[in-house]
C-alpha cells in the first residue's frame, strides 16, 4: 500500500506541479493575479478621484482668482500625505497594534519587499491602495475652506489632522479596532472617509469664518463644466474606491461597482427633480452634487446591499443632502463653502445608518453576519457613528487652534481674499486667454 | 468726424456689421462689455443660493465716421440693431478732434 | 483496488484542493479573477467615454452659452438610462425571452447576488458593464440637437428610444435573438451602438429643424482642446468599450485593442491629409473627428479582424465619413449639428460591413465559422444592417411624434436659442473668468 | 501496479482537469488572465499619459494662441507613430535580430494572431503596451519646439526620430541588445524613453532657436491649471507605464506603483518647498513641474528599488531637475521651451545612476544580479547613460539637417509665430468665449 | 448730456451700481479692463523663470447722464469707489452731443 | 485734456506703453477689442463647413493727457505701434472736460 501510495502521491504532484506552472508566480504564495490586477487598478482609480477628478470638482466652484490654489491645495495635500502614510500612516493603521492605534512595525514599509501578502493581494498593493484614501480624505476638506485660508495653515492642519483623526478612526473600523471588534460595517469608508472629512469640515469653516459677501453677495461658481468633468472623473474612480475595497476581483467588487454606480444616479436625478420643482430649472451643478451625494452616501453600504438597495440609499441622499446644504448655509449659517459637510458627512453618515437596515434580504441585501439581528446591526452602527463624529469634531477644534498658533493666524487678510489666492499664495493667474 | 458709441444685443452684431459696410463704411471695432438698464439680469441658483447676475452681456461698437455720413449711420445702426425689445441698447455720439491712420500717418477724414 | 483507488483519489483531491486554493474563491464556481478584474476596468473605461469623455468632445463644439446644456444632457441620460437598466431594459435585452425580445426575469435584478455568473465572470459585471453601453448609446444622439431641443423632450425622448431601439436591437443582436441566430457579426456594437443611434439622430434632427443660422451663419466651436481632449478620453475608454466585448482578458481583448488603436490612428492620419489637401491646414477637430470615425468603424470588427484589417478600416473610415459629414449637411441639408449619422452612423455599417470581407485569413483576419463563407457572412451582415436602420428610422419618427404631444413641441423657443440654453434650461453660466 | 498507476494517473489527470477547466483558456497555454487584465489596463493607462495627459500639460504652458497646435502634435504624433510601430517598429526594436537591431519577422504582426505568448501575456497586448511607449516618447520632444516649428517638419522629424533613435535604443535595452547582454537595468524607460527624448529635446530646440523674446519677453503659462491636469492624468497614467513594466500583476508591479508614487510626492514636496524659500511662495506649476520630475526619475528604478529608494530619488530628482531647468535657460541659453531635457533628461539619466547604489539592501532594494557588485552595476549604467545620450544628441543633430532640407526650413515665419500656430498651421483658435 | 467713464476697482463694481442707482440712474455700461497707472502690475515665477504682467485689472463704467446730474453722478461714483488705496482710479467726463435708445428712435436725454 | 484713443496690434502693446513711459505718461487703460477693416478676418473650417471670422482681435489703449502733450503723444504711439503693414490701426483723439483721481478728489491734469 505504501509504495501504491507512493505512486499516487507522485502522480498527484506532477498533477499539482502543471497546475501551477499554469498560473505561474501566485500559484505558491496565494497571491491573485486578478486580484492584484483589480487592486491596482483601483488604486489608480482612487488616485484619479483626487487628481484630477476632485480638483477639478473643487476648482471649478470657486471664483476664477481662486482656481489655482484650490488646484494647489489638492495637490500639495496628495503629497504630503502620501509621504507621511509611508512614514507613520499605514504602520498606525494598519500595524497590528491594540484597540485603539497600529504599531511601529511597518515604518517606511521596511522590508515588506515584493512577496509579503494582504489576503491574496501582495502588501504593497494594498498598502497603495489605502494610500489614496488618506490622500483623498483630507483633500476632501478643503471644501471648507477655499479662498481665505493661509496656505501654510492648511498644509500643518492636513498633517496633524490624518495623525490624529483620520489613522485612529481607520485602525478603528479597518485596521481591527475596538469598532471592528463590535463588528461594525463599513466597507468602503463612510465613517473613515466621508463623516470624518464631513464633519471636520464643518468644524474648521465655523472656526475660520465666511468667506467676505457670504452668504449674499458671493460669485456663482465660475467655471461649472469643470466642476462636472471633475463630478465625472470621481464617478468613474469611485468605481475603482468602493469596488476596490472588496480587495478581490470577484462577483462581491461588481456588486459593490453596481450599487455604486445606481446611488449615484438615483442620487442626481432625485436632485434634478427637487430642483426642477423648486426652481423651475435643474442645473448641472445641482446634478452632480446629487451624483457626489449618491456616491459618499452608498459608500459604507457598497459592499452590503443589492440594486434595490442602492435605489433606496440613492433616493434617500439625493433628499436629505439637497436640504442640508440649505440647513448648513442658513440655518447653522457656517461658510462650510463647497458643501463638504452637507454632502459627505451627512452622506457618509446616512449611508452607514441606512446600511444596516438594507442589508436584509427583505431589500435582495445579502443578510447579517450569523447570530446578528437588524437591530444589533443598527446599534453598532449608530455608536461608530457617535463615536467617529465625537472623534472628529474635538480632534479638529484642537488641531485648528494649535495650527492657528503655530501658522499665526489661519486666515488670509481682507485685501488677499479681494486680490485671490492664485496671485497672493501662488503667485499666478489662472486665465490668460487673449 | 464723430464717433458712434452704439451698445447693441451681441446677435446682432453680424447684421449691424454687414449695414455699415453696406453704407460704405470701413472700419469699426467691437468690444465685449456688459450692460445694466431696463432689461435686468438674472439670478442664478447653486445649491440652493441665489447669486444675482446685475448684468446683461452686450456689444459695444465704435466707428469714427465723418460729419456728413454720421445722420445715415446712425439710422442704420439703429434699424439693423432693432428688435422692438427691451434691452436694444443705445447710440452715442460724440466729436473726435483728430484721427489718425498709424500705418501711414494719414490724417483726418482720409484716416477712417 | 478499491482500496487503492480511494487513496488514489484522496490524494488527487488534496491536489486539487490545495490548487483551489492556490487561486481562492473562483476555482469553485467557474469565474476567473483575471476576466472579472478585466471587465470591472471596462465598465470603468466605457463610463469614462460618456463621462466625461462624450461630454467634452459634444460640449466643446457648440458655443459658449450652451457648453453646460450639454453637458447636462450627457448626464442626465447616465443617470436615467442606468435606472432603466436596472428596472427593464437589461432583463428585457438579455433575459431569455424569444426571438424579438428578452423577458423579465431580471427586473432590479432580483437575487442575482454576488454569485451569478455569466461565462467566466460575476453576472452583476456583466449587467454593470453592458449599463454603460446603454448609456453611451442615447448620448451620443445629443450630437444631433445641441442648442435648440427642450431639455424634457430630450429626457423623454431617450426614455422611450431606449426601450424601442436600443433594447430590442441589442436583444437581436446580443441576447439571443433572431440576427444572433442567424451568425451575424457585431462585436461590440456596429449595428447596436453605432447605427442605431446615427441613424436616429438624422432623423431626429430633420424632424427638430435647423439651427438658427445653419449653414451659413453659425459659431465656429467654442473650445476644440475641449472637443480633442474628449476625443482623447474616449479613444482611451474605447479599449474597455472594444476589449471588454471579448468579455474575457485574454489574446482576444488585446487584439481588440490593438486593432482599435490602429483604426483610429489610421482614420485620424487619412481625415488630417484630406483636410491638408483641400484645405490647406489640418485641424485638431479634424483629426479627432477621424479618431471618432475610426474608432466607431472598427467597433463592429474589433473581434473579428487582424492589425492589416485594422488598416484598411481605418483608412475607409477616414475617406467614408469626412464625404459623409459633407453630404449630410450639403445635400441632406439636415442640422444633424455634430455629425452622429455621418461618423457613428456611417462609421458603424461600414464596419459592420467590410469585417465579412476582412475576416478572412488573406487579411490575416481569424477566418469565418465553420461552414460559412465570405458571401454568407456578407449577406448576414447586410440583413442586419437593413433592419437595424429600418428599425431605428421608424421607431424614432414615431417617438419624436410621441414626445412632441408629451411635451408640447420638442424644440425651444427663437428667443431661448439665442440666449443660449445653459441659462434657458439650467440657468447658469459657462465662463466666468473675470 | 501498472493497473493501479492507471488509476492513480486518470484520477490526478481528472483532478487537473476540472483544474484546468476553473481557470479556463489560459491554463493551456501560460497566458495568465491576472496578468493580462493588468497589462490591457496598463496600455490604456499609457496612452490615456500622452492623450489627454501631456497633451494637457503641454498646452497649459503656451500662449493661448498655441494651444491647439501642442495638442496636435501631441494627437498627429500619436496616430502616425502607431502605424510606424505596427509597420516597422515593434519588429527592428523587439524582433530578435542582432545586438543592434531586431529584423522584420513581424512586419504588420502578421500571423500573431490572438495566440502567441510573450512570457505570460499574449504578444499581442504587449506589443500594443510598447506601442504606447512608442507614441508617448516622441510625443515628449513637442515640449521643444512649441509655437514655432513647422507642422510638416514635426511630423516627419518624428518619422524619422523614432526609427533611428526610439528603435535602436529600444533594442539595445529591453529587445535583447547589447546593453541587455551588459546587464543594463532599465525597468520603464530612464534610457529609452526619457533620456532619448530630453537629449534629442535639448538638441533640436538649440537647433530650432528660440521663440521671439525668449528670455525676457516671453507671456506665462495661458492656463496653469490646464498643465496641473494634465500632470494628474500623466501621475495616475504612469502607474502603467512604470507598474506595467513588470509585465505581470504580482507584488513587482505593486511595489512599482508604490515608489513611483512615493518618488512623484518626494520630488513635487521638494520642489514647493525650494520654490517657498527662493521666491517666497509655492507655485502649482512648480509642484506639477516637481511631480513630472520625480515620476521620469524613479522610471528606470522603479522595479529595483524600495521605499526608502523612492523618498531618496524623489528628493534628489527634486533639487537636480529644479537647478537644471535654470541652468539650460540661463547658461546653455537654449530655449527648450518646456524643459523636456531639464526634467526627463536629468531625471532619466539621474535615475538610471542612482538606482545602481539603491538596489542594494542597505536601501531595502532587492539586491543585485548573481555576482554583480554595486561598482559593476554603476559602471554598466554609465556605459548605458554615456550610449544614449550620444547616440540620441548625434542622431538627432543629422534628422534635423535631413528634415530642414525635406521641408525647406523647419521653422514659420516671425508674423506666423506672432499670429499664433493654432491659426496659421491649423486654421482654428482655441477659445471664443463670448 | 456727459459720459463719465470711470476706471475703477473691479470689485468695486456692485457698490458703484448700486450707489448709482438710488441716485436715480438707470443704465450704464461696463467693460473689463487693464490698466496701468501707480499701481504696478506683478511678477510671476514658473519655473524660475520671471514674467512681468505690467497691468492690473480694472473694471471701466460708462455712464451717460444729463448735463444736470453730472456733478452728482460724479461724486457718487468717487464716493462710492473710494478705499483710499493706490489704484483706485479715475473718472473721466466728456460730451455727448447725441444720444438714441435703438428699441423707440427716442432721443437725447429721453434716451437714456 | 484730450483722450487718446489707439486701437492698435495686441503685440505691439507693451511696446508702446514703454514708449508712452518715457514721454513720461503715467498712466494708462487697455481694453481687448476686436476690429473690422481692410485687414480682414479669416475663415476657419470645421469639419468641411465654412466660418466666417470677420474681425481681427486688437488692443484698445485709452489715455487721458494734457492739452500740451497731446500732440507728442500721438506720434509717440504712432512710432511705437507701426508696422507700416495693414491693420496697424488708429488713433482718434477727443476732448475730456473733467478728470478725477478717484483716490484723493484731485482733478484736472492733477488727476492723471
Ligand atoms: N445712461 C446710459 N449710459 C450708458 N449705457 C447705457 C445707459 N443706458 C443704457 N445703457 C446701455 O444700454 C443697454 C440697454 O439699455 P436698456 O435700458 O436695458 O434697454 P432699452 O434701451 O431698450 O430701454 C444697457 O444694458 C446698457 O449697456
Ligand atoms: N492718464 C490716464 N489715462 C487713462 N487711464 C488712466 C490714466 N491714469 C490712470 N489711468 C487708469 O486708472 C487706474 C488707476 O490709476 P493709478 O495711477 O494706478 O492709481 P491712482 O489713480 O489711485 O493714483 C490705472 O490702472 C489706469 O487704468
Ligand atoms: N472708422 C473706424 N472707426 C473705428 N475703428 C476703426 C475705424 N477704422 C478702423 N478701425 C479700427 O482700426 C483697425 C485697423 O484698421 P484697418 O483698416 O484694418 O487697417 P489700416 O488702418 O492699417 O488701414 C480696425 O481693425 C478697427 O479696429
Amino acid at each position: 500500500m505504501t509504495k501504491i501510495s507512493a505512486k499516487a502521491v507522485l502522480v498527484a504532484a506532477s498533477a499539482l506541479l502543471i497546475c501551477a506552472h499554469s498560473v505561474p508566480a501566485f500559484a505558491a504564495d496565494g497571491i491573485s493575479g486578478g486580484d492584484t490586477a483589480w487592486i491596482m487598478t483601483a488604486t489608480a482609480l482612487v488616485l484619479f478621484m483626487t487628481l484630477p477628478g476632485l480638483a477639478l470638482f473643487y476648482a471649478g466652484l470657486v471664483r476664477s482668482v481662486n482656481v489655482l490654489s484650490v488646484m494647489m491645495q489638492c495637490f500639495a495635500i496628495a503629497g504630503l500625505m502620501s509621504i507621511l502614510w509611508i512614514l507613520f500612516g499605514y504602520t498606525l493603521a494598519f500595524g497590528e497594534g491594540g484597540h485603539l492605534i497600529g504599531d511601529f512595525s511597518r515604518v517606511l514599509a521596511w522590508g515588506m519587499g515584493t512577496e509579503a501578502a494582504s489576503g491574496t493581494i501582495p502588501e504593497n498593493v494594498f498598502l497603495a491602495f489605502q494610500m489614496t484614501f488618506a490622500v483623498i480624505t483630507p483633500a476632501l476638506i478643503v471644501g471648507a475652506f477655499p479662498e481665505r485660508m493661509k496656505f501654510s495653515s492648511i498644509l500643518v492642519f492636513s498633517v496633524l489632522w490624518l495623525l490624529a483623526v483620520y489613522v485612529p478612526v481607520c485602525h478603528w473600523v479597518w485596521g481591527g479596532g475596538w469598532l471592528a471588534d463590535m463588528g461594525i460595517k463599513d466597507f468602503a469608508g463612510g465613517l473613515v472617509v466621508h463623516a470624518t472629512a464631513g464633519v471636520s469640515a464643518l468644524v474648521l469653516a465655523s472656526l475660520l469664518g465666511s468667506r467676505r459677501g457670504f452668504p449674499r453677495e458671493l460669485r456663482p461658481p465660475h467655471n461649472p463644466g469643470m466642476t462636472a468633468m471633475g463630478a465625472a472623473m470621481l464617478w468613474v474612480g469611485w468605481f475603482g474606491f468602493n469596488g476596490g475595497s472588496q480587495l478581490a476581483a470577484d462577483g462581491g467588487a461588481g456588486m459593490a461597482i453596481l450599487v455604486t454606480h445606481l446611488s449615484a444616479s438615483t442620487a442626481a436625478v432625485v436632485w434634478m427633480l427637487i430642483e426642477w420643482v423648486r426652481f423651475g430649472r435643474p442645473s448641472l451643478v445641482g446634478f452632480v452634487t446629487g451624483v457626489i451625494a449618491g456616491l459618499a452616501t452608498i459608500t459604507p453600504a457598497s459592499g452590503f446591499v443589492g440594486p434595490t438597495g442602492a435605489l433606496i440609499i440613492g433616493a434617500a441622499a439625493g433628499v436629505l443632502c439637497f436640504f442640508a446644504v440649505g440647513m448648513v448655509k442658513n440655518a447653522l449659517k457656517i461658510d462650510d463653502s463647497l458643501d463638504v459637510f452637507a454632502v459627505h458627512g451627512v452622506g457618509g453618515l446616512l449611508g452607514t445608518i441606512l446600511l444596516s437596515v438594507l442589508m436584509s434580504p427583505v431589500f435582495d441585501g445579502p443578510g447579517y453576519d450569523e447570530g446578528v439581528t437588524m437591530g444589533d446591526q443598527l446599534v453598532t452602527q449608530i455608536i461608530g457613528a457617535v463615536a467617529t463624529v465625537a472623534w472628529a469634531a474635538v480632534l479638529t477644534f484642537i488641531i485648528v487652534k494649535i495650527v492657528g498658533a503655530l501658522t499665526g493666524g489661519i486666515r488670509t487678510s481682507e485685501d488677499e481674499e479681494i486680490q485671490g489666492l492664485d496671485l497672493v499664495s501662488h503667485g499666478e493667474s489662472g486665465y490668460d486667454l487673449h | 468726424m464723430k464717433l458712434l458709441m452704439a451698445i447693441i444685443k451681441p446677435h446682432k452684431l453680424d447684421a449691424v456689421r454687414e449695414a455699415l459696410m453696406s453704407d460704405g463704411i470701413e472700419g469699426l471695432t467691437v468690444s465685449e462689455v456688459k450692460g445694466f438698464g431696463r432689461q435686468k439680469g438674472h439670478t442664478e441658483i447653486y445649491r440652493g443660493a441665489e447669486y444675482t447676475v446685475s448684468f446683461v452681456p452686450k456689444v459695444k461698437i465704435e466707428v469714427v465716421v465723418d460729419e456728413g455720413t454720421v445722420e445715415r449711420a446712425l439710422e442704420t445702426v439703429r434699424a439693423a440693431a432693432n428688435t422692438g425689445q427691451i434691452g436694444d441698447g443705445k447710440i452715442f455720439v460724440y466729436d473726435v478732434s483728430h484721427a489718425v491712420r498709424i500705418r501711414t500717418g494719414e490724417s483726418g477724414p482720409e484716416a477712417l
